[in-house]
């Protein structure tokens, strides 16, 4: 993983390296402190500082009225959370995974994201979502699912899915002070990844991609954790003489399709690395613009390596098949190429 | 003092009736489009419970939401407007018949999923709370949402969080075509708070006076106690549904035990017994001038320019 | 809408001409007769006859055990259905418009799809989830969603979405006869459309797309009601000189991706038309597919025209603008044949 | 005949104990993966409430499903190689620790999403009232789930419809990290069915014998009169909420006050006061010998063929 990190471009002076779980925290400490109007609610957040330690110390820090520790009720929570942004208050609401965003998805898309729209611009709704998405090791089929797409489908939303350390810090605080309903994807196995993150405050804009290695023989296209081992496998497809670039989303709506087209107008080439299965997933979705915008740039068509089409089994022996690798990204790539 | 309330209560009633009398006529001219479910029957439940709330107290309801819209004050204009779905409605145009907003009154819409609105509402009585201001929220929902899961998760969160709020069941009998038995497997729909650390009462929502007294009690119990309430006011649609509805399931002796109680009709007739024959028939010509001028400025009012479809999805 | 009629290529000897919404009826009743394992559950749809009088004369005929009017709890009685399908029966989960699956989705999605593979084939899930999708007139924001392209992301499910009264019926005869959950699709806006239907029984396999009109110059893919607009779109284009091939896909998942492939090969044209917004879409799907697997046969990308990026909005002004429109699809066909 | 219950009941609880006793060595020595949710200490609650059911009665249960898997009779090696997800195991390695399956026995799973096990073990019961059999379902969920939706709406419509399911919370004191006095609003759960016309029990989950008698009446209820019962068993966890978590929200000396009425510890002093003694060392060696051969079975199972990994997605 350390490729990520050498080739973070943001990576600069006075740093430290720092845990994802940290960098949360410290992105909500910081907005916290700044703005009175922002709380933080979920499963586990407070006493326990949280089911994966992202907000450890913030209960002793803020308090019982801005760190609330939630009974396990998300369209309960979600709902009053979106009550509050609707009065003036600028919720941060933690799934304690997003597997458990479903049960509460309808106040997500139906009231969240349509709310400014139906009462034409007189109500806004500036919360943040947050959790984390996709699959860890081994926790069966209901523990692993990918729904980012279901939020990035949806008008009305913003929806971030970082990688690094310094991306997850900078977007989550600019998902804060943004005033519309986002959801920020972040993942069970990284939290205790460090990178380089800077000592002095800064935002990371949302809406930009970041190409995390630049490359001129096709076109790596990813976002969320699939970012590391994107970058393993552009490493060894080096070895190989194939030499690709990694362009790291970050944001999944708004797309930055400038940066995504200019550099498959570079290689001409382009495969797709995501955590989905792919069937109406977003990874597709990408493969079908980036085709019919800029058709003529193209020497194949764009790859996509997905989650195979089965629930998640529970046995390693099962899990390793179904979820995208490093090699199954090269067999794409030499596909693509060849 | 207590012949203004009088007043004051048959008019505000008076003005819903009217306004969707005249709802009605325009749907079935085919100038409103889409749903439009009338509250026709339920008037004294939004008028008796908004009279006693603060101008600062949130109010948020389901999509049969014109009533409230209107007893909190707002213009017939702008939701005749609406329903046309025209530039100058109350949600210019992008709402609708359900989706109703007045957010400078604090009338915070008109929602279409049924029982969603519950937690919301929670949402907003929380961030009043925790902004120390002592409003609070009011929420209105039918009969026919009590089985659903935001409202168990509303209520619980409210009660174990102490959230200013109360929460308003106008049990008008049925839900879409099925009659309360088939649904509730109780008649006592307050019962769902014993299952919290709550407060509950039942109201005839016919009677607007017991309405205000329960209102206010309730609203008291959440301002002062941070203690939610859930009020069952039992009520009557005398319509359908909704326009497409013929309410075939119920017959015309049925509704006419409730049009007998009608809170309309009861006030009015108590305004001429007390000597104020003059006063209501004044009261009801300048709502009936409210009411045609509404319709006019609906009418004539533009519909949004199509290159404004997608406006306001974002800041 | 006759177009549809004349080219439905199963229209055959004895038919009738009768509505989707008895087309339905006819399917579920023959069913129920067939076996005593099925039964229909779902808000109004036995004493009021189906909001839109899909079950009309059902509960008569049948009786309250097995035409079952449910209270407002989706997850309740969605979740029902399913401990009912694990436990043998075979039951038709109405919902009043998928909208409002929204509420239950969790259920479909971690419990139904999901029962089969978690039990290593212990456990079996036969269970129909029907009612309509999509827009219909000025239902404002929370009435107009389409969300089929959830449920055809997800391994375990099958999605049926048929457009003419003889797929509708054929197909939720054979859907109520599979041992997998299925989600079917219907319109608010079809249920009175009429067409021919056979008085003998039949049935339309899941998984096969049908050629709803022949053409050579591009192929139109689509489903549900938007085949009614398509086949509109295809008899202006013939005016102009442009020959369009109209696939009807009629299930999502699985997919038949030898019809379509064929009929891609032939035109080397393809325009996707769904009622969909575009971001992870079913549509952009397809577009993405087609690319990649036969980029040789395509002179040009893969056309899709969607439903605008916006919440709907409830005047009929704005409405039309944000929906799919016979105009845009001749466009999108112009910009692709051009 | 007293002296064989009492035996079965304690050699059932033991082979639970001894079991995942096992399973957290083997997590530790990372043999096992994921989420492993140890069901130490409420024995008695899966042991005594099964033991008074039919064959053919449906059980369904969270994520924390090993004790009433094997309670049901569901086998030790089939259970061990589910955890080490090999062929093996008692969903072929595909559910894994919190998606144990033994359909043949009715052992309707392990389920992960917190309540939502609570409808779909109400439609296992519908189904056998519709199919005219006289079986039941019961349903086991943790205390931290009552204030989610499914709850609520698995139990308005199980009263509603008459549906012959007993509803078992299990209240060990923690929702992961949180102590019960945080999420709900009163310390006696079973207030919850009073929202519903639905009987209520609560129980002490550490005594098997009122456990027994409960889950007897509830049953009863269910079979004969069609009429749900929600029974809260209070009992307790020893270990963290997962092997994930070192449970620093509480002190030894609180666990100590649960640990000293063990009901494992009860019934074994029991047995050797009644001049049981011999019998209860046999029982203990039996069962050490089960688990053990259940250990070695699991470790020389085979993986599932990595081809195999898209199996079982569809009929
Ligand atoms: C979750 C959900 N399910 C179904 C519907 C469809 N629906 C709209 S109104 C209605 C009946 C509601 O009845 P009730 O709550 O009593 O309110 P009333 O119409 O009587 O005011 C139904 C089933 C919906 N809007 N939301
Ligand atoms: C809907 C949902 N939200 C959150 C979670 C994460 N989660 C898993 S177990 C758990 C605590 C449950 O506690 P309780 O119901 O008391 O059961 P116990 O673990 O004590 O047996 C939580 C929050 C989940 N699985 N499902
Ligand atoms: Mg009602
Ligand atoms: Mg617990």
């Amino acid at each position: 993983m350390s490729n990520a990190m050498l080739n973070d471009s943001s990576a600069q002076s006075a740093v430290r390296e720092i845990q994802i779980r940290d960098a949360l925290k410290e992105a909500m400490t910081e907005e916290m402190v700044r703005d009175e109007r922002v709380f933080l609610v979920g499963e586990e957040v407070g006493h326990y500082n949280g089911a994966y330690k992202c907000s450890k110390g913030m209960l002793e820090q803020f308090g019982s009225k801005r760190v609330i520790d939630a009974p396990i009720a998300e369209t309960g929570f979600a709902g009053i959370g979106i009550g509050a942004a609707m009065a003036g208050l600028r919720p941060i609401v933690e799934f304690m995974t997003f597997n458990f965003s479903l049960v509460a998805i309808d106040q997500i898309l139906n009231t969240a994201a349509k709310s400014r729209l139906m009462s034409a611009g007189q109500i806004e709704c500036p919360i943040v979502f947050r959790g984390a998405g996709g699959a860890a090791f081994q926790l069966g089929a209901q523990h692993a699912n990918s729904f980012e797409h279901f939020y990035a489908y949806t008008p009305g939303l913003i929806v971030v899915a970082p990688a690094t350390p310094y991306d997850m810090k900078g977007l989550l605080k600019s998902s804060i002070r943004n005033d519309n309903p986002v959801c920020f994807f972040e993942s069970e196995l990284t939290y205790g990844m460090r990178g380089p993150v800077p000592t002095e405050e800064y935002l990371v804009p949302i809406g930009k991609a970041d190409i995390k290695r630049e490359g001129t023989d096709v076109t790596l296209v990813t976002w969320s954790k699939n970012l590391f081992q994107t970058l393993d496998a552009a490493e060894s497809l080096a070895k190989e003489g194939i030499s690709a670039e990694v362009v790291d989303l970050r944001t999944l709506r708004p797309l930055d399709t400038e940066t995504l087209f200019n550099s498959v107008a570079k290689t001409h080439r382009c495969v797709v690395v995501q955590e989905q299965h792919q069937i109406a997933s977003y990874g597709a979705f990408l493969g079908h613009l980036i085709t019919r915008e800029i058709f003529d740039e193209l020497d194949a068509p764009v790859g996509l390596v997905s989650t195979l089409e089965a629930p998640m089994p529970y046995s390693k022996a099962l899990e390793v098949v179904i979820l995208p690798s490093v090699e199954r990204i090269c067999q794409e790539v030499r596909a693509i190429c060849g | 003092m207590e012949h203004e309330v009088l007043t004051d209560l048959f008019a505000k009633m008076l003005r819903i009736r009217r306004f969707e009398e005249e709802a009605a006529r325009l749907y079935t001219e085919k100038k409103i489009g889409g749903f439009l479910h009338l509250y026709i029957g339920q008037e004294a439940v939004a008028v008796g419970t908004i009279s006693v709330l603060k101008d600062t107290d949130y109010i948020m309801t389901g999509y049969r939401c014109h009533g409230h819209y209107l007893a909190r004050g707002g213009s017939a204009r702008a939701g005749m407007a609406e329903l046309m779905g025209k530039e100058t409605g109350c949600a210019k145009g992008r709402g609708g018949s359900m989706h109703f907003f007045d957010v400078e009154r604090r009338f915070m819409g008109g929602w279409g999923i049924v029982g969603g609105q519950v937690p919301v509402a929670a949402g907003l009585a929380f961030a009043e709370k925790y902004k120390g201001e002592d409003n609070i929220a009011v929420c209105y929902l039918g009969d026919g949402a009590i089985n659903i899961g935001a409202f168990h998760e509303g209520l619980a969160l409210s009660a174990l969080w102490g959230i200013p709020a109360v929460f308003i069941i106008e049990n008008n009998q049925y839900a879409m075509g099925t009659p309360l038995e088939r649904t509730a497997s109780t008649d006592d729909l307050s019962i769902r708070a014993l299952a919290y650390p709550m407060a509950r009462e039942t109201v005839d929502g016919h009677d607007i006076y017991a309405v205000r007294a329960t209102m206010h009690a309730a609203a008291k119990r959440a301002r002062e106690q941070q203690l939610p309430t859930l009020i069952e006011a039992k009520t009557y649609r005398y319509r359908g549904h909704s326009m497409a509805d013929p309410g075939k399931y119920r017959t015309a002796a049925d509704v006419d035990v409730w049009k007998s109680r009608d809170p309309i009709k009861v006030l009015g007739e108590t305004m001429d017994a007390q000597g104020m024959k003059d006063l209501r028939m004044r009261i009801e010509n300048e709502i009936e001038e409210e009411i045609q001028d509404a319709v006019r400025f609906a009418e004539d009012s533009p519909f949004p320019a199509p290159e404004t479809a997608m406006d306001y999805t974002y800041v």
